[in-house]
């Protein structure tokens, strides 16, 4: 084997591998929400009718403003990359920002959502689950558990998101690098891909 | 263990054979090859090695032969297992309940048992039963286990054509006293099996002689969590029990004082969550509201009245 | 180690994949309210699988990356659903052929 | 390769930072590496000590050492060190990490600092599961956390299936920068298949590390908040499903059977080339069988369930499967051996633990085809047949294969040789010693000794007997290999650049390598083995 006589290769940027490394981090994050999915399938297919009860209670239409709500995050993640990519750093910035926005709305609607849940007394562990029939507490606890990881989701992603802005205003990310960004938004299309599943699956399949 | 103690032995022992044997082949041949070459390929006998190329042949032949013999283990594995899930109809259903830590079998006519008592030459259905964590029923010699789980009704079946007594252990890690969860078939020839399931008495135990407070005990296996002596194994003694003052920590939450009168013994065996004595664990005890009657209970009061 | 620069989405297709996104959002709310008996989940996941696919393709950029990167995808999809079908292979006839 | 002197090696370049502090912030692809190689051994000198005071207990029928309640928290512990903190990162933290990017010809890997911090989880994950032995009340479940006892016991179960989840999280990343690392830093001229068999090995590895983790990420998750909320996810009484939380286990835990051995043949796959001074016989059928070990392994998990109560469709299905993962071993065993042939061979220590490696790992592998089968199982499962087949594979599999590696890349990382003679009888003790140790445990098994089982019947004496010497024997052997190791380390003779005569790239470097690996990327033109 021969070795190369030309000046050493600098370690050089490779945005292709950075974009790589979150791809497949991304799967990993799939697996981990899959397996909460294979939980929910098979409960649903054991208790069909107790979930179908379950999912009566929950507020649709809160639901489907959040699903919007996400869905509109996500365009302006997507167009603050075209935006940075033609150098437009104000418009990305405020694409940027305002996807953070969305994320709060989100948050505080899910807020209010879960709070009216605990006032009626359906909330981990309440007398309430207790006494309900087992497949319709299963519903709620799988409702929490993968609401609230989502959740989780929605507000490292939102922090990340910040990261980003904060970045372009100086600079770090610009026209001419922007991996970053692209990683950011990827992390954020992936909440909202979860999201698209976990709505149908607990507000609407009755 | 020689000739056949269960049905299902010559289709187990002819899988573990044939499996078995095609191993050793393997292991020997290759083992013996990797010896010869080695000392035939030695550097000091061997400094210039052979340039060998790649053979697409070989490599096709080492996959096809391996596969088909694979598929020869599966098939002897399933045929040996088919039998085993094959419930003859009108087997005798016994009702099998393993809980931490012992074996108890109910027949038909609501005889209960610590040991299974089976005819000779009979199919027999067990349906297992557990109200805490998983066990596993297990019959070496009859080649078969099955778990018990909670919440899922699993059945097995067996028949033995060789009377005799036969080990049965639990099998899936169950907790504290998992290896002393044992118990023993007790395969008898038809007319002893019949008279002994009509007997009232279990001739095998000495059940009679004791207080019959202290059978009830036995029977839903308390005492393998509680001792009679003052020692402490999952959960407190009975010795002194009665009448004593019990720290409890209540449903929310609080420490509480109670007097363990006939109301809280009751509760305890009924809603064991309900108040949980300090220092132990919530979740070991199970209710034993549908096991124990209010008579079994009385009686298991009186005799805790005696344990000083 | 090609150095090469990504494609450049212009802002208007992807309000256009954000449109059919509220839309299809719209109609899955709706026919929730009908009952198509078994149908219902099957429909419910089939335009949840359409609008991730518009949100992997587009806003994702799925569908300017590489050949090797939408296989991963697809793999990565594939075992999820296998693990999915081999584990109702239990359930499936453990429940149907009663206890 | 020209004048390097002004190189410093990479264990004396501190980067200008001070003692214990430039170790620990490097992200030197060989100090992590090392990092991982230390901290691993002493988890590692702890599980065995475990080990051997589980054998103590089993000596004789009857109390022999401890309380069963400590014997249960003995075995759990014991499981979940060799596992989560062993076997499991074993090979791929430490030679992977050293021997990687030498082996492509690259600088580091992918991303150096997530490297560090997949290094800095396992010790938070170590930590947490250690803990809780040195606090009490140490987790009495088994590895497997077997739901609703999980979810019942006082024990602190909570603490260990957290820690598995952070040490899970540790996986994943180095996982991910394997990938990365193979997919975006070949040298130039080195194609796919001109990287030598380890990459292959530990590319197949991470895509499993990726997609099977997760999966028991959130499982162990739920079993923590269930413990933690007193909510029903799996608990019966509460509406939950034992047999899932079973399929959920294993759908991780059966390919991170795979995690821990493909590493451990890619090694193999390297040795066997070098020693006998041939090309590998049947390279792409080495390279194919390790993504499709990989692949197949995802959907034989059924077959540690076959007595669960499991549908009988799905028991049938999972045997056959099972079946037809052992075939792509069989290919890799079949092509080693036909290396050797007419080869020019040199038993140096690596080897010996490479052919170590492949009788034992026959045995194990041979015992998973008596476990897969329907029939069979039925018997043998949750009996010592079982602790004998995974203590063959794990052990005398990936344990063999990590100290074939130890020896076979010792001089390139200190630059020493330890003392061969030494080496080799420190292999046949230990090698004696594990056969001894294991071999009853298959036959007590058969016989229908149940595995976990504090005490025993006295018809399962005489094997556990001769067990329990076999570990002492073992233990002596281990204490052998530490101390000529350590000897070597210490007055070993240089060992030079290439010792055994490897065409890899990691032997046309300095040993020990230099900080960033090569002075000059170097060009690859030909596969890894063109021994002429
Ligand atoms: C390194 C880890 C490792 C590896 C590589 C394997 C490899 C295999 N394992 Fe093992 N296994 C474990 C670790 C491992 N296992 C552990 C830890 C457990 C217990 C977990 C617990 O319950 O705690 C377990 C348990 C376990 C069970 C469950 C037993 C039970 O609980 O009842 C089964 C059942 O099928 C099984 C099967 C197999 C098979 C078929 C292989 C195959 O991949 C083996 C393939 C290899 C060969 C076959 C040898 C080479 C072949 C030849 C030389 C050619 C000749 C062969 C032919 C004719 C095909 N294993
Ligand atoms: C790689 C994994 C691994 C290793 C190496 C070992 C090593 C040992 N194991 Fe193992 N064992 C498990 C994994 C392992 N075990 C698992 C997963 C279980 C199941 C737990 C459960 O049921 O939940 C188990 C269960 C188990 C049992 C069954 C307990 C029961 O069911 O009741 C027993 C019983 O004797 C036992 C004994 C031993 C002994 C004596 C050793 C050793 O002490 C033997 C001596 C070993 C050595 C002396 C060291 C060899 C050295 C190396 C591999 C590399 C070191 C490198 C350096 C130091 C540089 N183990
Ligand atoms: C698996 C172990 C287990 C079994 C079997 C078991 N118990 Fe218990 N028991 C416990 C534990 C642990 C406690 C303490 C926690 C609590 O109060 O719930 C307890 C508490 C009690 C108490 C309150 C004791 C006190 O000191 O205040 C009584 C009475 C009792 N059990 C009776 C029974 C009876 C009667 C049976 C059998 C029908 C039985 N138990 C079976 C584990 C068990
Ligand atoms: Cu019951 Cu183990
Ligand atoms: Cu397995």
């Amino acid at each position: 084997m021969n070795t190369n006589n030309s000046p050493s290769a600098h370690v050089h940027r490779d945005d292709e591998a950075q974009k790589m490394g979150m791809w497949f981090f991304l799967f990993t994050e799939l697996l981990l929400f899959g397996g909460l999915f294979l939980v929910y399938s098979i409960y649903r297919f054991k208790n069909p009718d107790a979930f179908a009860h379950g999912a009566k209670e929950l507020n649709v239409v809160l639901g489907a403003i959040n699903t919007i709500v996400l869905l509109t995050s996500s365009l302006t993640a997507a167009l603050s990359i075209t935006a940075i990519q033609k150098g437009q750093k104000k418009l990305a910035l405020g694409l940027v920002l305002f996807t953070i926005f969305c994320a709060l709305i989100f948050l505080v609607n899910k807020y209010f959502e879960w709070g009216h849940k605990f006032e009626i007394g359906i909330y981990p562990g309440s007398d309430l689950l207790r006494a309900i029939p087992r497949g319709e507490a299963l519903f709620f606890v799988l409702y929490y558990f993968m609401t609230g990881l989502h959740a989780i989701h929605v507000i490292v992603g939102a922090i990340i998101l910040g990261f980003m802005a904060r970045y372009i205003q100086t600079g770090l990310i610009n026209s001419d690098y922007y991996v970053l960004l692209e990683n950011g938004a990827l992390y954020w299309h992936l909440v909202d891909l979860i999201w698209i599943f976990l709505f149908p699956l607990l507000y609407l399949i009755h | 263990m020689e000739a056949k103690a269960s049905t299902f032995v010559q289709g187990v022992d002819t899988a573990f054979i044939v499996i078995l044997g095609i191993s050793l082949f393997f292991l020997i041949t290759i083992t013996a090859a990797m010896i010869y070459f080695v000392i035939r390929y030695n550097r000091k006998k061997n400094p210039k090695p052979k340039d060998v190329k790649d053979n697409t042949r070989l490599e096709i032949l080492w996959t096809a032969i391996p596969t088909i013999l694979v598929l020869l283990m599966f098939w002897y594995g399933w045929i040996g297992y088919t039998p085993m899930r094959r419930i003859p109809a009108g087997a005798l259903t016994i009702k099998a309940t393993g809980r931490m830590w012992s074996w108890n079998f109910e027949y038909e006519n609501g005889k209960q048992s610590e040991y299974l008592v089976v005819p000779v030459g009979k199919p027999v259905k067990l349906e297992l039963y557990s109200p805490d964590v998983l066990h596993s029923l297990y019959i070496p010699a009859f080649r078969i286990k099955e778990d018990v789980v909670p919440g899922v009704n699993n059945v097995m079946w067996f028949q033995s054509d060789k009377p005799g007594e036969y080990d049965i252990l639990c099998a899936e890690y169950c907790g504290l006293r998992h290896a002393y969860m044992l118990s023993k078939v007790i395969v008898k020839p038809v007319e002893e099996y019949i008279q002994w399931y009509h007997a009232t008495v279990d001739s095998n135990s000495m059940a009679d002689v004791e207080p019959i407070g202290l059978q009830v005990l036995k029977k839903n296996a308390c005492i393998s969590c509680h001792s009679l002596d003052g020692s402490k194994i999952v959960g407190p003694s009975f010795k002194g029990l009665w009448g004593s003052e019990r720290d409890v920590i209540d449903e929310n939450g609080k420490r509480v004082k109670v007097n363990a009168d006939e109301n809280y013994i009751q509760t305890s065996i009924y809603e064991p969550n309900q108040q949980v004595v300090e220092g132990f664990n919530k979740g070991l005890m199970i209710s034993y509201k549908e096991a124990i009657t209010d008579e079994e209970l009385r009686q298991i009061i009186e005799y805790l009245k005696t344990l000083k | 180690m090609e150095e090469h620069k990504s494609h450049i989405i212009d802002y208007l297709t992807q309000i256009k994949v954000w449109v059919a996104l509220v839309i299809f959002t719209l109609i899955t709310v709706a026919t929730a309210e009908v009952d198509f008996a078994m149908l219902t989940v099957a429909v419910a996941l089939t335009i949840a699988s359409v609008k991730s696919i518009l949100v992997l393709l587009y806003f994702m950029h799925l569908k300017f990356e590489s050949r090797i990167l939408n296989l991963f995808v697809i793999v990565v999809m594939l075992v999820f659903l296998a693990m999915i079908v081999f584990t109702f292979f239990d359930y499936i006839f453990r429940l149907s052929h009663g206890s | 390769m020209g004048e390097n002197v002004q190189h410093l090696s990479f264990l004396q370049d501190n980067g200008g930072k001070k003692g214990i502090l430039a170790w620990i912030t490097t992200t030197d692809h060989k100090r992590i590496g090392l990092l991982y190689f230390y901290s691993l051994t002493v988890f590692f000198l702890m599980g065995v000590v475990l080990g051997i005071l589980m054998r103590l207990e089993l000596m004789n029928p009857g109390k022999d050492l401890v309380e069963p309640q400590t014997y249960n928290s003995l075995f759990t512990l014991h499981g979940v060190i060799m596992i989560f903190l062993f076997v499991i990162p074993g090979i791929p933290a430490v030679f992977g990490n050293i021997a990687l990017p030498l082996l492509l010809g690259a600088r580091d890997v992918a991303f150096p600092k997530l490297n560090l911090l997949s290094w800095y989880l396992y010790i938070l994950g170590a930590l947490m599961a250690l803990s809780t032995l040195l606090f009490g009340n140490a987790p009495d479940t088994g590895w497997t956390f077997y739901a609703p006892y999980s979810v019942r016991t006082g024990t602190n179960v909570t603490m260990a299936v957290l820690a598995a989840f952070i040490l899970g999280f540790s996986s994943i990343l180095t996982g991910l920068n394997f990938i990365v690392t193979i997919h975006r830093m070949r040298a130039p001229g080195m194609t796919w298949f001109r990287m030598p068999l380890f990459s292959w090995a530990l590319y197949a590895t991470a895509w499993i590390q990726l997609l099977a983790t997760p999966v028991v990420g959130i499982t162990l998750l739920m079993i923590a908040v269930e413990r933690m909320l007193g909510i029903g996810l799996f608990d019966p009484s509460l509406g939950g499903d034992p047999i899932l939380y079973q399929h959920l286990f294993w759908i991780y835990s059966h390919p991170a059977v795979y995690i821990m051995i493909l590493p451990g043949m890619g090694v193999i796959s390297e040795m066997i080339p070098v020693f006998a001074r041939r090309r590998i016989f049947g390279y792409k059928a080495i390279a194919y069988s390790s993504l499709a070990i990989a692949f197949i392994g995802y959907f034989v998990w059924g077959h540690h369930m076959f007595t669960s109560g499991m549908s009988g469709p799905a028991r049938v299905i999972f045997s056959l499967l099972t079946f037809l993962v052992a075939v792509p071993s069989a290919i890799k065993v079949f092509n080693w051996v036909a290396t050797l042939y007419g080869g020019s061979i040199d038993l140096k220590p690596p080897l010996l633990y490479a052919l170590g490696f492949i009788f034992l790992f026959l045995i194990g592998g041979l015992t998973g085809l008596v476990n897969g089968a329907l029939a069979a199982d039925v018997h043998i499962h949750d009996t010592y047949f079982v602790v004998g087949h995974f203590h063959y594979v794990m052990f005398g599999g990936t344990g063999f294969a990590f100290f074939a590696a130890l020896h076979y890349w010792f001089p390139k990382v200190y630059g020493k040789m330890y003392n061969v003679k030494h080496a080799t009888r420190a292999f046949w003790v230990l090698f004696t010693g594990f056969n001894i140790l294991y071999f009853p445990m298959l036959v007590v098994g058969m016989m229908g000794m149940p595995r976990r089982y504090y005490d025993y019947l006295p018809q399962f004496h005489i094997p556990n007997l001769i067990s329990t010497f076999g570990s002492w024997i073992v233990v002596s052997g281990l204490i052998y290999m530490i101390v000529v190791l350590i000897q070597g380390y210490r007055k070993g003779t240089p060992a030079g650049k290439n010792p055994w005569g490897g065409l890899t790239l990691d032997w046309q470097t300095d040993s020990p390598p230099i900080t960033e690996n090569f002075v000059e990327l170097p060009i690859v033109t030909e596969g890894p083995y063109e021994y002429k």
